[in-house]
């Protein structure tokens, strides 16, 4: 027997590489867990379903990936089509019963998911944007030189949740930086930010927060390289495919990110093996979705620990589950399906283990760059409502 | 008055950054009438040819030789494909377009890969020229003032200086009797289409180390290059040019205001807390372009300086 | 003479610096057919997109049946019963004949812009439609699609279009222009058919269907009416000669004497 | 008046005629749909089935302004989002109301209020650009398009930001006895409005407005001529493209019950000029024909190769290029000959040519799996029907140029056989 | 200079030309005469390619049936259509200048010396020429296409649609434009026209030629008149 994934994420088009390399991490993650026995001695199958960043076109292949038999369902790439699929799944539960599917979302940050919007057979591996800002502030409160930051965000629920988020949490840690721009463009159509980053420099920001993801990001950081600004732009999606390669030594200095884990740092053998078979494998990319080998690993323990397959099983046995990671521990909130993991705060430099893009730059941990999990955690509204 | 410097700087070399995107679509719209959605495709070519050959050679190497590939590859383009669906009308040759920007994409991502290539600016180009209010300008930003100037005045000469303007416009409608006159219709087009990509490949080559270079940089170009193109006026070179630098002065003031419509129309008790009130000026910058187009194409179908309807 | 059908107060009409028409009085009579004639460039198809409402006037009037017309748009003329047929044919080249026609008589039997009934149930329609293919003489090929007609009958259809709406009055300009002989006598004895009881406006070059045709005839050159008159008042006038005619007038005396 | 009638009668088409043309059609299409859910379609076809019905209506509501009108438009799927969206918030009135109007509108009725809001904002955007044609009308509608897609990301209390709204199908009165709630009853649902949909915009093609939108695409200058304004023409047109594409919306915002602004980009708008032109935009079928095929298309040749989007713009290109009239010219076409006696000829080119292009199809793919395959450098090989093609493999280069060859040569070779007939 | 030998041509399945064969010598004036949709125009178009010609047409001793219409074009044969085909949003000086074929060489005629001879033209000189008046249309395309300097030239119908008097002028126009030393073939229906200029007549009938002689000689044959052509 197999136990039927189905990975719905683009894989083709402008977006397809990244789609790609959460793929390709689920898929050396479902390896190893067959390689080691498989689940409840059933192999992990783990299926790819173009669903070319489109909300609607996810529906399809949600159904279709349903009417193959896959009880588990992998998303990451869009809080709109995050969205989409758990409306659906719910729906899809609730008129199906008997059948019911859950939903592993691994990148999809919008807060609500695990908020007002919370459900049961939705389960979040990685730290949603509050968590992630609040780990961008904890760090900020330990740099004294920070006095007046920027933000700047695509102008749309995400961008404006950024900066919401931001505010509050700055005010709350750090009451005496000033807030010297909140700035908001639409979403993917700005050619030049040198106008943005002039107003920057105008400012005199010391530091940058910003959720911009794609080019945006890229673009942004680009310009801010090319004028001479050599101040932290704090990102969430710094590390995506090709960022680095793209923004060259720029990004030296400027880039930083947040993330749940970076190749560089200190792990143990096991993990620099699993680094290295993932590069050698996939020459494309870089081992960067670690939280696609947290997801599997911890559905096989949980599995194992309901001693079935049955999504409704392992569900239940998810909640709460704590798993020790190569980074930390990780805990399944129960409350609210939230993954509470430590976070690390990195920035691009030269002389490191593991470069990225394949190029020799790659991600090094800053001074204080470490939030533990506590420190990230954010709380919740969740009203869950569960089986029986 | 640091805004107004800054604005006015940064709105110049964003005007002739949008001319040199859009110039070889100038060519290829107001001459031939296509609307070539593939436009950016070969601006994304470019880029990669570019990054290619620069590895083998060097960059000034590259800046030369590349949009040359392009542009033989646009005239293959056009010599058996485009010229097939000529027949068909402009709705065909667009849709054609349309495949072939599919089909450029895909074939860029079997050849160099799915993510983006590390593409720099070169050494040479890449030292801040010089330094105001704090913000340096980089040598590349200037260096390409001067390649969209170039632009300018080669599609000028092209256009006014031979007479390869008139023959193009008049072959659209009547091919035949053009024929009739003694001049060689299909390698005119063949040309012009050719022309057209090269300088959308030239495009490239600057365009794709001062942005990024990667699959997904034609797409990201948009239809920005169509609103310049079309609000300038078709079969205007001039019109294209004062477009470009309109929306790039216009787009790069917007973003330094920061005022919100509830500012602006407070008067008419629009709330700065209301949903439509809180939208700042700055943030709907990008948004102009394509206000202007559809206000001007209202008012003037030919658009600024168009001579005839779009 | 009553009040003319049509009547054109000293009409002028520029492009630019250059003046075409420089004051045209013209009154036609219920049921007159009228004939211009003048050289090439004269300014007759620019009267004609005067009078239609095609171009705006610089100044001066117009009046169909004692309204102003000048200053209103096409479609309003037209449905105030004035129709116009083109120099060069402007049919729906990719409709067939039967619906070209169709169309040409949908407003005058009042089914403007209805979008709740079906064409092929209107009575009315079909049988005025088959009326007119039968009156022109394209029945056999009314379901040809427009554009794979002959030339000589795309400018029968072009005529049948401009009679389709049953307008009070009638201009066409050149309906014989490229015809043979033959066709020529068939687009007359149609012409005059359909003219029948209307009033007629009409442009030609040849002098044949001008002569047999008009009841009277006015001469523009230049944007000026030289002369206007029965045709036999024309023929003889010097200055028409001198203008237009030329060496071909004698040509029409022998013919017709 | 007597040869008047006789006249009249040799020019309509035989009341069998009529029948065979016009009412036959709609019967069959209607049967089809009814017959559809006996073979017991799984749920991935019927949410497959489902999005063609919406994507059908779409089609020929953009070719009522392409085809028939003339009008080029690309931003047409701004009024799908516009009335789906409107829907989508009925369906959460009809969820939160209790007692009041909404509680008694069925969701069935949907479709209707998608209609409205689609008459509605084409009424709107309508009026300033129908006044122009051609090419600037394309890019006003190309303007419109990015703007509405923007404010959709800015205006969170109609669009719901990024992720859209979302609502509930099995809320509200039952019509029908229908819950929508498992897909087979939404795939009633949908039927049903797909065969309104295109049974109206059918009847419209033969109404008065109908017709003088095809004069007003021939020749606008024209139209005047016989008591028309084009411009009015082409704003009527216009306001019911825009309902039946709203319509269609409403289909959308019951099976799939949210919409994204996505839905109103200019993705979407793309993809149905590509359906209808595919399909046929010179055929009242052709966008039906157009949107089944690329409908199935997007959403299933993806699971057959990451190449998918390659063969697509492939696909474009050669249709555009050898098949002009798309679809429904090349099945028209063929009817004809059939008509004509001409059975045994017809069938044989067409069967040498469907060789050809097969050949050239094998080629074409084994170039671009073995090409995909390589670059991924995931060292995965091509191995169609137990082959294995790795790139170095000489069986390979075989069949990446032999079949191309002798396909190129077979196809030439009809095509000029069939000139020269 | 020219000749036609077994010229055939066909629309797709109609065959429209059965054979055509004829001559014209340098410096000659062609007049090619025959009821309306015998093939007149199909020959003219035939030789210039718009048609695909099948049988041999020498042009200056070369082999021009097959060779693409801008290379006729280059050899020295210049053709004024039926249909006139101006290029309607240009000016009247650029439709003349488009039919310059090299720039770089001085022609026999100068856009000056055109608009001379042509004042109607010179007062429209900068219009666009879409708007000018049908007879103005037709001495713009004969200007037009003698910008070429083309060394024989095919005239197809001048003179439809023009007043009487202009057709006189347009008569006029081509004797001179013979006397400069360019050889016509004029496509004409009225016989005095064509009598006046000719140096020599061809009569077509169902796609051949079946009559060839002088104006004199033509006159006098009431018998061809009555049989090919309407009187
Ligand atoms: N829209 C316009 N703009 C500028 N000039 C124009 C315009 N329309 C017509 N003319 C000019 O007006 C003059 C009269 O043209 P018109 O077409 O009325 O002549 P016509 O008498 O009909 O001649 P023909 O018998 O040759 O058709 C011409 O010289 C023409 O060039
Ligand atoms: N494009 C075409 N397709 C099909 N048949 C055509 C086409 N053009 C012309 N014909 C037919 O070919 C025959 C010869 O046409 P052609 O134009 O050569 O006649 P013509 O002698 O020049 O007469 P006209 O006085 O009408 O110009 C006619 O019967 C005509 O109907
Ligand atoms: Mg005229
Ligand atoms: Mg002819």
């Amino acid at each position: 027997d197999t136990v039927k994934f189905a990975f719905i994420d683009p894989l083709s088009g402008p977006m397809g590489s990244s789609g790609d390399a959460g793929f390709t991490s689920f898929k050396l993650a479902a390896e190893h867990i067959n390689a080691a026995g498989g689940v409840n001695g059933d192999q992990i199958e783990v299926v790819g379903y173009d669903n070319k960043v489109s909300p609607k076109e996810s529906l399809v292949q949600l159904q279709k990936a349903i009417d193959s038999g896959a009880r588990y369902i992998l998303q990451g790439n869009g809080s709109s089509v995050a969205a989409a699929i758990i409306d659906a799944v719910n729906k899809h539960n609730a008129r199906n019963p008997g059948e019911e599917v859950v939903y592993f979302n691994y990148a999809a940050v919008t807060p609500a998911f695990t908020n007002e919007a919370c459900s049961f057979w939705h389960f979040r591996f990685d730290a949603h944007a509050d968590m992630k800002m609040n780990a961008i502030t904890d760090w900020i409160k330990s740099r004294d030189d920070i006095k007046k930051v920027y933000l700047i965000g695509q102008d749309y629920v995400f961008g404006e949740a950024v900066a919401a988020a931001a505010l509050e949490q700055l005010s709350e840690k750090r009451p005496d930086i000033e807030i010297v721009g909140n700035e908001l463009h639409p979403l993917a159509k700005v050619k030049d930010f040198t106008p943005y980053i002039q107003k920057i420099i105008s400012s005199g920001a010391d530091a940058v927060i910003t959720g911009n993801w794609g080019s945006d990001m890229t673009l942004l950081v680009k310009a801010a390289a090319d004028s001479g600004l050599k101040i932290p732009f704090l990102t969430f999606y710094g590390g995506s495919l090709g960022a680095v390669a793209a923004l060259g030594e720029g990004s030296i200095g400027t880039l930083y990110q947040v993330t749940e884990g970076i190749t560089n740092l200190e792990a143990s053998d096991d993990q620099y093996a699993l680094i290295e078979e993932y590069k050698d494998r996939f020459p494309d990319y870089d081992y960067y979705y670690h939280r696609a080998f947290v997801t599997m690993n911890m559905f096989d323990m949980a599995a194992e620990k309901a001693g079935s397959n049955d999504p409704i099983a392992v569900a239940k046995a998810l909640e709460g589950l704590t798993y020790d990671g190569a980074y930390g521990t990780v805990t399944m909130r129960a409350e609210d399906h939230q993954a509470q993991q430590p976070l690390y705060i990195s920035t691009v430099s030269k002389d490191v283990k593991y470069g990225v893009d394949n190029i020799d730059l790659g991600w090094a941990l800053v001074d204080n760059g470490t939030i533990p999990a506590t420190a990230a955690e954010a709380p919740t509204t969740c009203k869950m409502e569960r089986p029986e | 008055m640091e805004t107004i410097v800054f604005s006015l700087l940064n709105g110049i070399i964003y005007g002739l950054l949008l001319f040199m995107l859009s110039s070889g679509l100038t060519l290829i719209f107001s001459m031939m009438g296509v609307l070539n959605f593939a436009h950016a495709s070969f601006y994304m070519l470019g880029a990669y040819f570019a990054y290619t050959v620069m590895g083998a050679t060097n960059y000034w190497v590259a800046l030369i030789l590349a949009p040359i590939i392009v542009g033989v590859v646009g005239m293959g383009v056009e010599r058996w494909g485009l010229r097939r669906v000529h027949a068909n009308g402009h709705v065909a040759e667009l849709l054609f377009t349309f495949g072939l920007a599919y089909l450029i994409d895909e074939i860029v991502k079997i050849v160099w890969g799915r993510t983006s290539v590390n593409y720099q600016v070169p050494d040479a180009l890449n030292f801040p020229l010089f330094t105001i209010y704090n913000a340096q300008y980089s040598a590349y930003r200037i260096f390409i003032l001067f390649v969209a100037i170039f632009m300018l005045c080669a599609l000028w000469y092209l256009l006014k200086k031979t007479r390869a303007g008139l023959i193009i416009q008049a072959a659209l409608t009547h091919p035949h009797m053009v024929g009739h006159l003694g001049h060689n219709v299909p390698a005119i087009f063949m040309g012009v289409f050719g022309a057209g990509c090269a300088l959308a490949g030239l495009a490239g080559v600057i365009g794709g180390n001062y942005f990024i270079t990667d699959p997904a940089m034609a797409v990201q170009m948009g239809p920005i290059v169509f609103v310049v193109v079309v609000v300038g006026g078709l079969g205007s070179l001039e019109g294209a040019f004062v477009a470009a630098m309109l929306i790039g002065l216009l787009q790069t003031f917007a973003i330094s205001i920061n005022a919100s419509f509830a500012d602006i129309f407070g008067f008419l008790g629009l709330s700065p807390t209301s949903e439509f009130g809180s939208i700042t000026i700055a943030s709907m910058a990008p948004m102009l372009p394509f206000l202007l187009l559809v206000l001007i194409l209202i008012v003037r179908p030919t658009g600024l300086m168009g001579d005839r309807e779009v | 003479m009553n009040t003319p059908v049509l009547k054109l107060t000293d009409v002028q009409k520029s492009f630019g610096p250059a003046k075409i028409i420089q004051g045209v009085d013209l009154e036609i009579a219920k049921g007159e057919r009228h004939a211009i004639i003048g050289p090439n460039g004269a300014g007759k198809s620019t009267l004609f997109n005067l009078v239609s409402g095609l171009y705006s006037l610089s100044s001066g009037s117009v009046e169909l049946n004692g309204q102003v017309i000048s200053g209103k748009k096409p479609f309003e003329i037209n449905r105030m019963g004035l129709s116009r047929s083109f120099q060069v044919s402007n049919i729906f080249s990719n409709m067939s004949v039967r619906e070209n026609v169709r169309c040409g008589v949908l407003w005058s039997l009042g089914y403007g812009y209805s979008f709740w009934r079906n064409v092929g149930n209107l009575k009315e329609v079909q049988e005025k439609t088959a009326h007119i293919l039968n009156e022109v003489g394209l029945l056999d090929k009314a379901n040809l699609p427009a554009s794979l007609l002959p030339y000589a009958d795309q400018r029968t259809l072009e005529i049948a279009i401009t009679i389709a709406g049953g307008a009070e009055v009638i201009m066409l300009d050149e309906p014989t222009a490229g015809m043979s002989h033959s066709e020529t006598d068939r687009a007359v004895a149609l012409i005059e058919k359909a003219a029948k009881g209307k009033t007629l406006l009409i442009v030609e070059h040849d002098m044949g269907v001008v002569f047999g045709l008009a009841d009277r005839i006015s001469v523009l050159v230049y944007g000026e009416i030289i002369a206007t008159g029965k045709p036999s008042e024309i023929r003889g006038d010097p200055r028409v000669r001198e203008a237009y005619l030329g060496e071909e007038a004698d040509h029409f005396e022998g013919a017709t004497a | 008046m007597t040869d008047m009638t006789t006249d009249y009668a040799a020019l309509e088409p035989s009341r069998s005629e009529k029948f065979r043309q016009r009412i036959l059609p709609l019967i069959l299409f209607a049967l089809l749909l009814v017959v559809i859910p006996f073979f017991g379609p799984s749920r991935t076809t019927l949410t497959l089935l489902n999005h063609m019905g919406i994507n059908i209506v779409f089609a020929l509501a953009f070719n009522m302004l392409l085809g028939r009108a003339g009008l080029l438009t690309f931003g047409h799927a701004v009024y799908v989002g516009l009335g789906g969206y409107f829907c989508v918030h009925i369906l959460n009135w009809i969820d939160a109301s209790d007692g009041g109007f909404w509680s008694s509108v069925p969701v069935f009725s949907m479709p209707i209020w998608g209609f409205a809001m689609g008459a509605l904002a084409g009424a709107v955007i309508g009026w300033p650009s129908c006044k122009r044609s051609g090419t600037p009308f394309a890019m006003i509608s190309l303007g419109v398009a990015e703007l509405m897609a923007a404010f959709a990301y800015m205006f969170d209390s109609f669009f719901g930001g990024e992720m859209g709204i979302s609502g509930d199908r099995m809320s509200g009165p039952e019509f029908l006895g229908l819950s929508l709630g498992p897909l087979d009853e939404v795939y009633w649902f949908i039927a049903f409005w797909t065969f309104v949909g295109v049974a109206l915009m059918f009847a419209f093609t033969r109404t008065p407005l109908g017709k003088l939108s095809e004069a007003t695409r021939d020749n606008p200058e024209r139209v005047q001529f016989i008591g028309f304004n084009p411009t009015r023409v082409r704003y009527l047109v216009f306001i019911f493209s825009g309902a039946f594409a709203g319509m269609s919306g409403g289909m959308a915002a019951v099976q799939d019950e949210i919409f994204t602004p996505e839905s109103l980009s200019l993705i979407p708008s793309g993809a149905v000029l590509i359906a209808a032109y595919i399909g046929g935009i010179r055929y009242f079928t052709g966008p039906i024909m157009g949107a089944i095929v690329l409908t199935y298309m997007q959403s299933n040749l993806s699971d057959y190769s990451a190449g998918w989007l390659l063969y697509l713009g492939l696909l474009f290109i050669c249709v555009v290029m050898f098949v002009p009239n798309g679809i429904a010219g090349m099945v028209y076409g063929g009817y004809d000959a059939v008509r004509k006696g001409k059975t045994a000829e017809v069938l044989g080119q067409f069967a040498l040519r469907a060789l050809g292009v097969a050949l050239m199809a094998v080629s074409v793919i084994v170039i671009v799996e073995v090409a995909f395959r390589y670059s991924e450098g995931y060292g995965e090989v091509f191995e169609p029907f137990g082959l294995s093609l790795p790139p170095e493999s000489v069986l390979t280069w075989i069949l990446a140029v032999v079949p191309l060859a002798a396909g190129i040569w077979l196809t030439r070779h009809v095509t000029r056989k069939a000139e020269e007939v | 200079m020219l000749s036609v030998t077994d010229l055939h041509a066909y629309y797709g399945k109609s065959h429209v030309l059965n054979g055509v064969n004829m001559e014209i010598m340098p410096g000659e004036v062609i007049a090619l005469l025959g009821r309306n949709g015998v093939g007149r125009s199909t020959t003219a178009k035939a030789i210039m390619g718009e048609v695909a010609p099948v049988g041999s047409v020498k042009f200056k001793g070369q082999e021009i049936a097959g060779l693409p219409n801008h290379k006729i074009a280059r050899l020295g044969l210049g053709y004024v259509p039926e249909n006139r085909d101006i290029f309607p949003t240009m000016s009247v000086r650029q439709n003349l200048m488009l039919g310059i074929k090299d720039m770089r060489k001085q022609g026999k005629w100068t856009i000056e010396q055109m608009l001379d001879m042509f004042p109607n033209l010179r007062s429209r000189a900068d219009n666009m020429a879409g708007v000018l008046s049908g007879g103005e249309k037709q001495m713009l395309t004969m200007c037009r296409t003698l910008m070429g300097d083309p060394d024989l030239i095919i005239i197809d119908e001048p003179t439809e649609g023009l007043a009487p008097k202009i057709v006189q002028q347009v008569g006029d126009m081509i004797a001179e434009i013979a006397r400069a030393g360019v050889s016509i073939l004029l496509v004409e229906q009225k016989l005095s026209i064509a009598l006046r200029i000719a140096n020599r007549v061809y009569v077509m009938g169902h796609g051949e030629i079946v009559y060839g002689g002088t104006p004199e000689e033509f006159k006098t044959r009431d018998d061809v008149r009555k049989e090919w052509l309407e009187v």
